[in-house]
């Protein structure tokens, strides 16, 4: 089994080692590049499928289903139309800047993907700072965005961008302070050391991932939330709103540099879940351990697949937030909670100093009283002002 | 010279220039944000990786973007962008510069005590890095967390608009 | 011309770019680019000269960068909140025109 | 609770995607090229022009009023008068059009046209596959195409039709009225020969109502 588990690690060695050593390192970053664009060029080509499907039929509709068997080559004729489109740049436009922001993308976000562990000893890049890293290079699409939307010249791209930097800069302070938690518990920066601190079962069946504990949970849904703004998923998708700023910073973009758009907002979606694959659902560990033998990387890109999926759903469910509601939500809500989080956590890593009869029971009780009354009552707090009358829907019983 | 630092260097030198040249207040921003990511990689290139990413975040993920909103938010470029963008006394300042340039040089260059090879290079893990955080910096630490409070306090009610009535 | 040479004269040179901006340019925000720019060129000395001091272990240079940086971006914050304030007051962010004190 | 409402969203939206598997009757669209909806009877694309009997030249309602030409509010619709006359249902001889054009790139289907023809010459379609692939020439209807039977209109406005179908009989039955008087009093005049369409019922096919067309007179 041992074999399965390490295969592209070993494919990897064996490849290599043909070349001289002077190479070597350079071929091997080569091999990884190629393989992660490969992995993730299918995973976004496959992701558009299911979303467009799913979308459908959340709305009873049946979604693309023309192209192929199922539709499921809709992502290649959409490739050959977005690659054969006209490349239109606005004569008012900032032809350097507007050419440039689809690469001031995709770097950063391909960058992230790299200090990823996708299996044991599969990290592309095992980074003594990793998740400090992985922000790093999340900052940086935030200026990609303001290039696009500055350089289109256009009020609503510009105002997409505004909005953009606006709810990126909002939602990455719980995107971070949810994220402290765990580099504290685990008392490292690096996502494989991170990776390799769940690598364990409590009471020998239930899996050591940080998402079940009362902290982790909690961090976990914060995470998840600022996420979804962070790579502009709905509800969160205004600074690309097509029904109010016709997709924002996006409206002035055609053809090849489109698609390099929308490809680098799938890869930033993908990289986020992974890094809350990693942080939080034990990374490719497996759930239970009786099912240790399956490799590893099918225990990541499952875990993936499944954020992927919750994100759609969560698109195909809820509306688009207002920006007044989308800022206080930030800083009002999710600012405090994960503040709150990073204290229960600390009282988490105390508490196992614990020793009297069944005191992990009652610090897991401790803590998740700790995080579940502030959010009660942020919830009563919030909730109070107003009450809706029940709406009616077609299908709903 | 390693290849590398030169081509950093360069790169680094060109953006900061272009970044105090460009007449467009955003191209300037845009320059500065690569000066910023080249000095990033020339500290990663010196063996300080959590500085040089610490430099990435603040630099490039907070100042800039402050940068870019208040030249958004002041919209001056576009008015004078005719007038000529220099101060007054520019030939002046570009004196000062070159004199202060001409300074440093000399001394860097005649100083005896920067002849010394480096030493191996440290393993400078980020634990070791909080751990002297928190115990020969903790003064300083604290400090710090109460400037950056009080900037930010300062900062709301300095931008805050006025009262109408006032 | 040893490496710990060749930082020096970059980060003296990153240093004269960003003051001859400063003094040079007329917009506020651009000063405090210069400004900046200055900054930085200090910070890379401390690493520079950590990187090549007998005992690079102690991380002085290293502290001293990560606080910079710390003020850096109050400054910064401080100081763009001063311009567009500025710039409400006089509708301007030219450093020539806003040469009086006003209450 | 914060929250609840999120997930009770959720729970419904999983409902939906599983029940569009299994229940046919969720689906609320059809799909297109092979399954097509039949249009509502108000829906309208462009106009075109009711003919009686089964002559699209001789039966053409139009009389070249140019009417609706000159309300038409982004001047799609292009008339040339005819130099000649034909009798029109009741056997009055009028002017037709002998160049009727409109331009479906322009027409808004505003509909201005058949508010104000007095005749119940034009009248909105509702065929709605009509892309080309010539641009300009594809897009411009002339007379020919344009023309449509009444049985068409009636079959696709057909509580419309009737009305319109009641109220020409019953000009008819007044015209022939009237020229019966005019006859009783010089029955040199000669009787009108065209007919109109008379029947009201809608689903009804009326070419056997038409009597036989009169010559065109000079």
């Amino acid at each position: 089994m041992d074999q399965i588990d390490q295969i592209f690690v070993s494919l990897k060695h064996w490849a290599v080692h043909f070349f001289p050593a002077v190479v070597q390192p350079l071929v091997s970053a080569g091999l990884s590049i190629a393989a992660l664009i490969a992995t993730f060029g299918s995973i976004f080509a496959i992701t558009t499928w299911v979303e467009r499907k799913a979308l459908g039929r959340i709305q009873n509709r049946l979604g693309p289903n023309r192209v192929g068997p199922f539709g499921l080559l809709q992502p290649l004729a959409d490739a050959i139309k977005m690659l054969t489109k006209e490349d239109i740049v606005p004569v008012s436009a900032d032809r350097v800047v507007h050419y440039l922001a689809p690469f001031a993308l995709i770097i950063p976000v391909s960058l992230a993907l790299a200090v990823i562990p996708y299996g044991r000893n599969m990290a592309p890049v095992d980074l003594d700072a990793g998740v400090l890293f992985f922000f790093a290079v999340g900052a940086a699409a935030e200026v990609a965005v303001f290039m696009a939307g500055w350089s289109s010249r256009n009020k609503y791209s510009i105002l997409g961008a505004m909005r953009a930097i606006a709810q990126m800069i909002s939602y990455e302070l719980p995107l971070v302070l949810s994220t402290i938690s765990v580099v504290m518990i685990v008392g490292s920066l690096s996502l494989v050391k991170i990776v390799e601190a769940q690598n364990h079962f409590v009471l020998g069946f239930l899996p050591g991932w940080h998402v079940l504990t009362p902290w982790g949970f909690a961090g976990f849904v914060l995470f998840m939330i600022a996420a979804a703004a962070e790579s502009n998923r709905a509800p969160f998708d205004l600074p690309e709103a097509e029904s109010e700023i016709i997709a924002g910073y996006l409206t002035e973009y055609s053809g090849f540099k489109y698609a390099l758009f929308f490809l680098g907002e799938y890869w930033g979606m993908f990289a986020v879940s992974g890094l809350a694959v990693t942080l939080f659902l034990g990374g490719w560990t497996a759930p239970f351990p009786f099912l240790v033998w399956v490799p590893s990387f099918v225990w990541f890109f499952a875990k993936l697949g499944a954020l992927i999926v919750l994100f759609i759903w969560i698109r195909g469910t809820l509306p688009r937030l207002r920006i007044d509601q989308l800022m206080s939500f930030a800083w009002k809500f999710l600012l405090p909670m994960s503040l709150i989080n990073i204290v229960v956590a600390a009282v988490w890593h105390f508490a196992a100093g614990w020793s009297f009869p069944l005191a992990s029971l009652w610090r897991w009780v401790l803590c998740a009283a700790l995080v579940a009354i502030p959010y009660l009552s942020f919830g009563r707090a919030m909730a109070g002002r107003r009450r809706f009358p029940k709406r009616v829907y077609q299908y709903a019983t | 010279m390693s290849p590398v630092f030169a081509i950093l260097a360069a790169m680094t030198l060109a953006s900061a220039i272009a970044a105090m040249s460009f007449r467009k207040l955003v191209h300037s921003a845009l320059s500065m944000i690569l000066t910023f990511s080249g000095l990033a990689s020339i500290y990663l290139h010196l063996n300080a990786q959590f500085v040089g990413l610490v430099q990435v975040l603040v630099y490039v993920g907070a100042v800039a973007i402050l940068v870019v909103f208040a030249i958004l938010l002041t919209r001056d470029s576009t008015r004078d962008s005719s007038v000529r963008s220099l101060a007054k006394s520019w030939l002046t300042g570009l004196l000062v510069a070159g004199a202060v340039f001409g300074t440093l040089a000399a001394a860097i260059l005649g100083s005896r005590a920067l002849d010394r090879a480096a030493p191996q290079a440290a393993e400078i893990t980020v634990k070791k890095i909080g751990e002297q955080l928190m115990t020969r910096y903790v003064i300083p630490l604290e400090v710090v967390a109460l400037l950056l409070t009080a900037a930010m306090i300062g900062a709301v009610i300095i931008a805050m608009r006025e009262k109408e009535g006032k | 011309m040893n490496p710990l040479h060749q930082y020096l004269l970059f980060s003296a040179l990153l240093f004269s770019v960003g003051l001859a901006g400063a003094l040079t340019r007329r917009n506020a925000i651009l000063v405090l680019i210069g400004v900046e720019l200055m900054l930085n060129a200090a910070n890379l000395n401390f690493i520079a000269f950590w990187r090549y001091s007998p005992n690079p272990e102690a991380l002085n240079g290293v502290m001293f960068v990560i606080f910079s940086i710390a003020i850096a971006a109050a400054e910064a914050a401080v100081g763009l909140a001063l311009i567009i304030s500025i710039y409400r007051h006089y509708k301007t962010t030219n450093v020539d025109e806003v040469n009086e004190l006003k209450g | 609770m914060l929250g609840t409402g999120i997930i009770k969203g959720m729970v419904e939206t999983a409902r939906n995607f599983v029940g569009s598997y299994t229940d046919e009757a969720r689906l609320t669209t059809s799909e297109y090229p092979e399954e097509k909806l039949s249009p509502k009877e108000n829906a309208r694309t462009f106009p075109f022009l009711v003919f009686d009997t089964t002559d699209s030249a001789a039966g053409l309602r139009c009389v070249a009023c140019q009417i609706c030409e000159k309300e038409c509010p982004p001047k799609c619709i292009y008339i040339e008068k005819s130099k000649t006359k034909k009798p029109d249902y009741t056997g009055k001889p009028q002017l037709f059009p002998a160049v009727f054009d409109i331009d479906i790139s322009v027409c808004m289907s505003c509909q201005i046209c058949v508010e104000v023809c007095p005749f119940d010459a034009i009248k909105m379609d509702q065929a709605f596959e009509l892309s080309t692939s010539d641009r300009f020439g594809g897009l411009l209807l002339h007379k020919e195409d344009l023309a449509k039977p009444n049985d068409y209109y009636i079959s696709i406005h057909p509580s419309e039709a009737r009305e319109v179908d009641e109220r020409l009989a019953a000009e008819k039955v007044k015209a022939e009225a009237k020229a019966k008087a005019e006859a009783a009093g010089s029955a040199s005049e000669p009787k009108p020969a065209i007919a109109p369409t008379t029947k009201p019922a809608p689903a009804q096919p009326q070419t056997g109502a038409s009597a036989t067309p009169a010559p065109a007179t000079t």
